[in-house]
């Protein structure tokens, strides 16, 4: 029931913001029904904590701990967006670059988005699943080009055309799943593209077949992952969208895309073994790590460097989920949690500091704790959570995966450390020179709201230090479960 | 009578010291209470300064009392287990000797930092005061913790906060862009160290994924891998220490930051990289070979040697400072070295000489080098001058900072009867004992190195006259020193604490050898004797060598003392004051006495090899004749500019990947998947 | 028996025929003629469900083959017909980059696909079991199309094309995939041009032009 | 006894320089006056001249007379001698030359600091060297402090060891440099330019002067006492031999060397000529070298 509801409540909102979109309360709508998605989102994990995994509406939908905690963050770092987006977008419509139409345009397409992005976690059909992701794809579509500028026009269309056709070829995958599966579950009510089913059966099911589905599934999902070198949309779309939605992106739908990746992985595992999938992952998460750590060291404007860092981000999540084994997948899954918290923060001051500053080029963004310290401070604190300097969690988890790496396959290791060397000083060397330095910009007279950004750098602080037993439990759980 | 102090001390300790790891860790955790408390008050100087500082200081002072409590009792290693950390691995916290010893030197060390920062931070510089008080405090935990963790996790959380509190104390003068990029460079050596040391951590769990340090302890090794894990610490640790060639950052960044902050740097935080590596190689290792001692060796007597080189040459009173740090911290690396030789080849005795020797130096550099860095920053706040160029004379004008810091001189140049001397004269008496190591072509190399590290400490005593001649003594170069000013009374209270300690360590080096016994003893199953009486330290034997500090200070007292007396009945004690002899040359100005440069240039004449010098000397005619010279670390270009520029190069090289043309996209996506599957056909 | 042995005659003949097709569309210049072969290709695509379901004899066959008929026959036709006649673009060609040789890789691709499907369609049961090769074929070519193509409208229609493939690839594979699913990825391609179809005009508002060389503009310099 | 028979030494090397050179030399005596002069004279004391100007003469004088209280000149079982080793003297030494060069900072004159840079040139050379040949000697011996040594060349006495030969020349060329004599100085010239130890008294007069002067003929005199207490301890009474008659044996041994080794000093000296300042480096990095060469000789020997 709770599964309706959640999936039910952000419809409701895009119908809602649809119609009111354009009115003064939208934004504070579009807030209220992200924090009901919130609540239903959050009684639904208690119900599950309380009674195990869930099987509902014709086993369409259900609910595991992989995907339970992945349902929280959404719901989470959706309802604290919803919350930054308020003041933002408000700010950006005074600078005229926002006009009523387009403001409900994108309230209601946020919440189509987040619609998606939880029906894609929620659901039991493979199907379905494929459906979502394209879904999500073409609402953040009209996102990214909210601003009908020239540049976010292109972006948009580079996201478009390569997300959609990245997600045909992930049809096609799921296809060949289908074909390969319905010899041993037959045709009748769709069984044969029901994930709890197909993990039943997924020792008997055709390797040659699974492994050709794994790699259009692979590309397929990859793409909306920005696993290099098909994460070419992935910067554009991060730098010219509006502030809440790179956030979104980056936070989020990475995410689920991730999960759509591993669900298959699961899969084909159970039919071909681990190792030509885990190097598959291992491979694209090395390059991606190290390919995004150098482009990163050559950026200049502060929403493509991010972009770029989700990129290397990504690499290294995949990373850890091809090395798979309990400590690895447990690794991933906490730095999935981090890095979407810490990505949505470093975005949200991001954001306000080239709002402030005027641009989004970082040369011209400087000494922002004179400017306003919340912002300095903020941008300051993310930047080095992202980099993976402790007490922040995204040490935590970098910590587990680099000595699983060194211990499994010692060869990657160099690999990594250029990887996280040369992101760090990229990095850093930009960020340092914004936040500290001279500016000449006189202080802001009030700061902005950021209490979203404290709040998730509060939460990533404490996962770096002490993890709730339950969240502990539902990792390892997790981890189980995809082996 | 010392021994039966000891009996004392150590019949208190039993009473005392049977939960003392509690009682640490709530000094610890008292520290970063301090910290915070800092933002009741965040914009006043005098509640954070003068009155949380302080605080901080007698916290250190019950660290060092507890640490020093624990040594002399000589109890079994205690254990917490905190309900923090990560799921599997909660934060493991153990008080053996090893890190007893360290804290012991954290404590006395800090202590006096902590009373002179309380008197140095003015209002207006830099960071806001509740700031500075949250991030010293802070370091000084990490430190702690670090000394503490008994889990790979906590230690690299304790280490890496450590850094980064470090890095914000140094650009607390962030708006000046040498600055920023001194920390810079100073925080990304660091992080890579921290993840070089991870790696090694790596290794050690050996497969038994328990990050706690007893599970590496039981874990067996091959000797590839031990070789792996050892060097990786040795890059990490080597890295923060300062060893060369991974010793860049340190004359950059120490000088940057605040004085007491450089002290506590150069003090403090280069012995945590001292302790990591003592750590790893003798507790956690169960296997070591003598290579290893040979690398340590060579490593830290070359360091040894460049930063004591390097100090010759340096114009700005910090950077000499800082790369006497680095000479400093190769010897100690060196006295590991030999200890690890000596282990590996079943001499203990002799191995736990070499490692007292190094053990007796880290606590004597917390002393003196701690106690100069505050000297400079005193100097600093006087005369808002850093350069060597524009000091001199100063000892009239501050007779305290003056005549304490020729303490704190006189013991870094290792001269009898101050501490300094000590711990170099152990340091030779093991390099003494080397040629009996049982490899013959080691035996043919130490005399070099026993060479090297002779000519290293005579060149220390020429950098020490240096620093302390141009600063202190002469005339003042500048118009505006002679309005310098004393430094204030917290300030003293700070720097005589230290200069005591030096002098005190110099006078009874059996307390430091006392100290560092139980340590010997732990890790190697060997300590070397006190001596026999009070009176003298013998390490091996009375009749091979020993070594009084008390009778020799006493003696150079007594004797100064009747001299003086008998000069004064035999001669009449009238004094006339006349000017300076001009040589008949009447028109000598201040500018005219031997400069820093000066000084250095015989230095820079016989080891010019060791360093890119750019000069431009003024012609003969030229009326406004100018010297200028530039002295610049060949390791600089040598190493590190190609890294930067080979990952510039390669970063342009990479951009044609986002050319913009979707086309190009799609075909990189097309080419994947077919890739793909021709993998798997 | 001797019926279906026809209908699988027939099958393999439209079955080339949309590999035809593809080729075509790959050396086609002018928006007019692609949008036309586009709509044969659905077509073509149509009898053949039809047939298979027929054959098989499931219902829902039917329904997904009307639905190809609606879409991909009448819909998306008359929608891009009307799109660039509204932007003035159906008369515009654009030169390809030296068809020859985009044809021997076209080639290249179907053998490549013809060998990568030769085990999975042995093992299918189906009747149009070889047909899976030809749809993986079809699915390569328009990717290849996209790749070469300038212009946003061509680049859309191979993205149709390469749809048509996938579809091709359901029927011929497994009977089609569930009807569910049938309908979303129906509902999903609908939106999907409607949106391309806003993003003309505002592309063409922006830059006058449906040119890609003006959406080069964002990139690594 | 050493403070008195300092002076007496110095005195006697210039005899001999002044035979060798022959001019009609000076009387044995005559240091002795000079100091006497020196402690009547009254102070002239530069304007701001500081504390650690005026007490260094003390410090200096203390110093060294502690090292002649430490060095086994007559006989072994010393009271101080368990003080310090041999290492803990070049330690003293160098304290001496610390505290001499920074009172020739303090006034600051361009001579001053000259001297001092020069002085301490010269030390940190010498001093490795001086080190090295102890070294040789632990090699032989086993030990580090002086009287030990005495005692072991007793139970096995070598000469002909090369390391040995070669340690002696390196200490004889660290010995002439440590005392400002020539090549590297020279003791009897004010010629500005030239000289280091000088250039360093300049500030000094009257008793200051006095005590510096006899520091450093004492230091001169414990240089030659380590000298034979390394290479030719013959008549040192040790713990063996009993009292008086030892004693004295050790004093008539003493003063034949000190004559022997003043008149070869003296002959060195007049020999050999000043090298520039900046030869000095490649002189001591010899005697350096030879020390060295001593230690890698005694291993490869195996002695």
């Amino acid at each position: 029931m709770e599964i309706l509801i959640v999936l039910g409540l952000p419809l409701l909102g895009a119908a809602l913001l649809a119609l009111f979109g354009a009115r003064r309360f939208a934004a504070e709508l579009n807030a209220g029904m992200s924090l009901a998605t919130l609540i239903a989102a959050s009684s639904l994990v208690l119900r599950v904590i309380r009674y195990g995994p869930m099987l509902v509406g014709h086993e369409q939908f259900f609910v595991d701990p992989f995907n339970v905690f992945l349902v929280a963050l959404t719901a989470f770092v959706g309802f604290t967006t919803a919350l930054f987006s308020r003041p933002y977008m408000r700010i950006e419509e005074h600078h005229g670059r926002l006009n009523p139409r387009r403001l409900r345009l994108y309230h209601s397409m946020y919440q189509l988005f987040m619609f998606a992005m939880l029906l894609a976690l929620l659901t039991n059909n493979m199907g379905l699943l494929w459906v979502a992701m394209e879904a999500a794809t073409l609402s953040t579509v009209l996102l990214v080009s909210l601003y009908r500028t020239r540049a976010s026009l292109e972006a948009a269309w580079k996201y478009f055309i390569l997300c959609g056709v990245g997600i045909a070829q992930a049809l096609f995958g799921t296809i060949l799943l289908y074909f390969a599966a319905e010899k041993t579950l037959g045709r009748e009510g769709m069984t044969a593209l029901l994930w709890t089913h197909l993990i039943a059966v997924k020792g008997q099911l055709e390797p040659r077949v699974l492994g050709l589905a794994f790699v259009f599934l692979l590309v397929g999902y990859g793409t909306k992952v920005g696993l290099a070198p098909l994460h070419n949309w992935l910067p554009d779309a991060h730098a010219e969208g509006p502030t809440p939605v790179s956030a979104v992106l980056s936070g989020l739908l990475l995410n689920v895309a991730l999960y759509a990746v591993i669900r298959c992985k699961v899969l084909v595992e159970g039919s071909i073994g681990h190792l030509l999938p885990g190097r598959m992952l291992m491979t694209f998460g090395l390059l991606s790590a190290v390919l995004g750590a150098f482009f990163i060291w050559r950026q200049r404007d502060i929403k493509r460097l991010f972009g770029y860092s989700s990129i290397e981000h990504m690499g290294i999540i995949t990373f850890a989920f091809g090395l798979g084994g309990p400590v690895a997948n447990f690794a991933a899954l906490l730095h999935m949690t981090v890095h979407s918290l810490t990505k949505s923060a470093i975005f949200f001051t991001a954001g306000h500091a080239s709002q402030t500053a005027g641009t989004q080029q970082m040369d011209g963004i400087r000494g922002l704790v004179g400017i306003s310290p919340p912002i300095g401070w903020g941008l300051m604190l993310g930047s080095l959570a992202i980099l993976g300097m402790p007490p922040f969690g995204v040490f935590a988890s970098e910590f587990l995966i680099l000595t699983t790496a060194m211990r499994e396959h010692p060869w990657t290791t160099p690999f990594l450390l250029i990887a996280l060397g040369v992101a760090f000083a990229g990095i850093f060397s930009r960020v340092q020179p914004m936040v500290f330095g001279e500016s000449d910009s006189p202080p802001l007279p009030h700061s902005p709201a950021l209490l979203p950004v404290f709040v998730h750098l509060a939460m990533v602080l404490t996962l770096g230090v002490y993890m709730p037993a339950a969240l502990a439990e539902w990792y390892r759980a997790a981890a189980r479960l995809i082996g | 009578m010392l021994l039966s102090a000891n009996h004392w001390i150590s019949g208190l300790a039993e009473t005392l010291a049977v939960n003392d790891l509690h009682s640490l860790l709530l000094l610890v955790a008292a520290w970063m209470v301090l910290g915070f408390a800092g933002f009741l008050r965040p914009h006043s100087i005098r509640f954070v300064a003068r009155f949380l500082f302080p605080a901080g200081a007698v916290l250190c002072l019950g660290v060092a009392l507890l640490a020093g409590l624990f040594l002399a009792s000589g109890h079994a290693p205690q254990l917490v287990v905190l309900p923090l950390g990560l799921p599997d691995l909660p934060f493991h916290i153990r008080l053996d000797v090893l890190s007893a010893f360290f804290l012991l030197l954290l404590g006395v060390a800090g202590a006096g930092i902590s009373t002179f920062a309380a008197g140095y931070f003015r209002s207006g510089e830099g960071t806001a005061p509740a700031l500075l008080g949250l991030e010293y405090h802070l370091f000084l935990a990490s430190m702690a913790m670090v000394i503490l963790a008994d889990d790979a996790y906590l230690f690299m959380v304790a280490w890496e906060t450590m850094a980064l509190s470090s890095y914000f104390l140094v650009t607390s003068h962030h708006r000046i862009p040498e600055i920023r990029r001194a920390g810079f460079l100073y925080l990304i050596m660091a992080h890579v160290g921290a993840v070089c040391i991870l790696l090694s951590f790596g290794v050690l769990q050996g497969g038994s994924w328990q990050f706690t340090f007893d599970a590496m302890r039981s874990a067996h090794f091959t000797p590839f891998w031990a070789t792996t894990a050892f060097l990786l610490a040795l890059l990490g640790f080597g890295a923060k220490a300062g060893l060369v060639p991974m010793h860049v950052w340190l004359p950059e960044a120490h000088p940057a930051a605040p004085s007491p902050v450089s002290a506590m740097m150069s003090g403090l935080m280069l012995k945590t990289a001292i302790y990591g590596i003592l750590r790893i190689s003798f507790d956690l290792l169960s296997i070591r070979f003598w290579q290893w001692g040979v690398l340590l060796l060579v490593l830290g007597l070359f360091s040894a040697l460049f930063g004591a080189i390097f100090a010759a040459v340096q114009t700005d009173m910090k950077r000499l400072l800082a790369y006497s740090s680095i000479e400093n911290v190769g010897l100690i690396f060196a006295g590991i070295g030999l200890a690890i030789l000596f282990e590996t080849s079943n001499m203990h005795l002799f191995a736990a000489l070499a490692l007292t020797a190094a053990l007796v130096h880290s606590l004597n550099h917390a002393l003196f080098k701690s106690l100069l860095f505050l000297t400079t920053g005193s100097v600093l706040h006087a005369t808002k001058q850093r350069s060597l160029g524009k000091l001199g004379g100063l000892i009239r004008r501050m007779p305290w900072v003056a005549s304490l810091a020729l303490i704190g001189t006189l013991s870094i140049a290792g001269l009898p009867p101050l501490n300094g001397f000590v711990s170099e004269w152990l340091l030779l008496q093991s390099f003494l004992f080397t040629p009996q190591l049982p490899h013959a072509f080691l035996n043919m190399l130490i005399p070099l190195g026993a060479a090297v590290l002779a000519l290293t400490v005579a060149l220390a005593a020429y950098v020490m006259v240096k620093f302390y001649g141009v600063i202190f003594l002469g005339q003042p170069r500048e118009a505006s020193l002679v309005n310098a000013h004393d430094a204030n009374w917290l300030e003293r209270l700070g720097l005589i604490w230290l200069a005591v300690g030096c002098v005190l360590i110099g006078a009874f080096p059996q307390l430091a050898l006392m100290a560092s016994a139980p340590v010997t003893g732990k890790l190697l199953g060997e300590t070397v004797r006190p001596g026999s009486t009070v009176w003298w330290i013998a390490p091996i034997a009375q009749e091979q060598a020993s070594y009084s500090g008390l009778i020799l200070l006493a003696g150079i007292l007594s004797v100064v003392a009747i001299t003086f007396v008998c000069v004064r009945l035999l001669a009449h004690g009238r004094i006339r004051r006349t000017d300076t002899w001009d040589c008949g040359y009447p028109w000598q100005t201040s500018r005219m006495q031997d400069t820093a440069e000066g000084f250095g240039q015989p230095i820079r004449h016989m080891f010019g090899t060791f360093f890119r010098m750019e000069r431009d000397m003024p012609s003969a005619s030229d009326t406004a004749p100018r010297y200028r010279i530039y002295i610049e670390d060949r390791l600089w270009r040598a190493i590190y500019l190609p890294i930067s520029r080979g990952v510039q190069k390669l970063a342009d090289g990479i951009g044609f990947l986002q050319g913009g043309r979707l086309s190009i996209y799609l075909l990189y996506s097309f080419l994947t998947l077919l890739g793909l599957l021709v993998f798997v056909l | 028996m001797h019926t279906s042995q026809l209908i699988a005659e027939v099958l393999r003949v439209l079955a080339a025929g949309l590999l035809l097709i593809s080729f075509a569309m790959l050396s086609g210049r002018r928006t007019q003629q692609l949008i036309t072969l586009f709509a044969w290709q659905g077509a073509m695509l149509f009898v053949s469900t039809c047939l298979v379901a027929y054959s098989s004899g499931l219902t829902e066959m039917y329904y997904s083959a009307a639905l190809t008929l609606l879409l991909k026959v009448i819909a998306l036709p008359w929608i891009l017909n009307r799109l660039i006649k509204r932007l003035g673009a159906q008369w515009d060609s654009e030169q390809l980059v030296n068809v020859p040789t985009t044809m021997l890789v076209g080639l290249v691709l179907v053998i490549f696909a013809f060998g990568l499907a030769q085990p999975i369609s042995s093992m299918a049961t189906t009747i149009t079991r070889h047909t899976l090769g030809i749809a993986l074929a079809v699915i390569l070519l328009a990717f290849l199309m996209m790749i070469t193509r300038r212009k946003a409208v061509t680049q859309v229609i191979g993205f149709l094309a390469m749809e048509n493939g996938l579809f091709l690839a359901a029927t011929s594979a497994t009977y089609g995939m569930p009807m569910v699913i049938e309908l979303g990825i129906a509902l999903d391609l609908l939106v999907g041009v409607f949106i391309l179809g806003i993003f003309f005009f505002q592309i063409r508002e922006q830059f006058d032009s449906l040119d890609l060389h003006n959406l080069e503009s964002l990139k690594e310099d | 006894m050493a403070i008195a028979i300092a002076p007496l030494f110095a005195g006697w090397i210039a005899q001999c320089r002044a035979w060798l050179q022959n001019r009609s030399a000076p009387p044995l005596l005559l240091p002795y006056r000079m100091l006497r002069k020196l402690f009547l004279k009254d102070v002239a004391l530069a304007t701001d001249a500081s504390v650690l100007f005026r007490a260094t003469p003390y410090v200096l004088f203390g110093t060294m007379v502690l090292a002649a209280a430490i060095i086994p000149s007559l006989v072994t079982d010393l009271p101080m001698a368990r003080v310090a080793d041999s290492i803990a003297l070049v330690g003293l030494f160098a304290t001496a030359r610390v505290f001499l060069s920074l009172a020739a900072m303090d006034i600051g004159t361009a001579f001053g600091t000259l001297g001092a840079r020069r002085e301490m040139m010269v030390g940190f050379l010498a001093e490795p060297a001086l080190l090295m040949v102890l070294f040789n000697a632990f090699l032989l011996y086993g030990s580090t402090s002086l009287p030990s040594l005495v005692d072991g060349y007793r139970t096995h006495p070598s000469i002909i060891d090369p390391s040995v030969i070669f340690a002696a020349v390196a200490f004889v060329m660290v010995a002439l440099a440590e005392n400002a004599r020539i090549p590297i100085d020279n003791p009897s010239t004010h010629l500005e330019l030239t000289m280091i130890h000088e250039a360093m008294l300049i500030e000094y007069s009257a008793r200051h002067l006095a005590l510096v002067e006899w520091a450093s003929s004492l230091k001169l005199f414990n240089y030659a006492c380590i000298g034979f207490a390394l290479f030719m301890p013959w008549g040192i009474a040790t713990h063996g031999s009993d009292g008086a008659g030892a004693l004295l044996i050790a004093i008539a041994a003493l003063m034949g060397k000190l004559v022997i080794a003043g008149a070869a000093l003296a002959l060195i000296e007049s020999l050999s000529a000043k090298l520039r300042i900046f030869r000095a480096p490649e002189y001591l990095a010899m005697a350096f070298l030879l020390a060295v060469l001593g230690l890698l000789v005694h291993l490869l020997l195996g002695a």
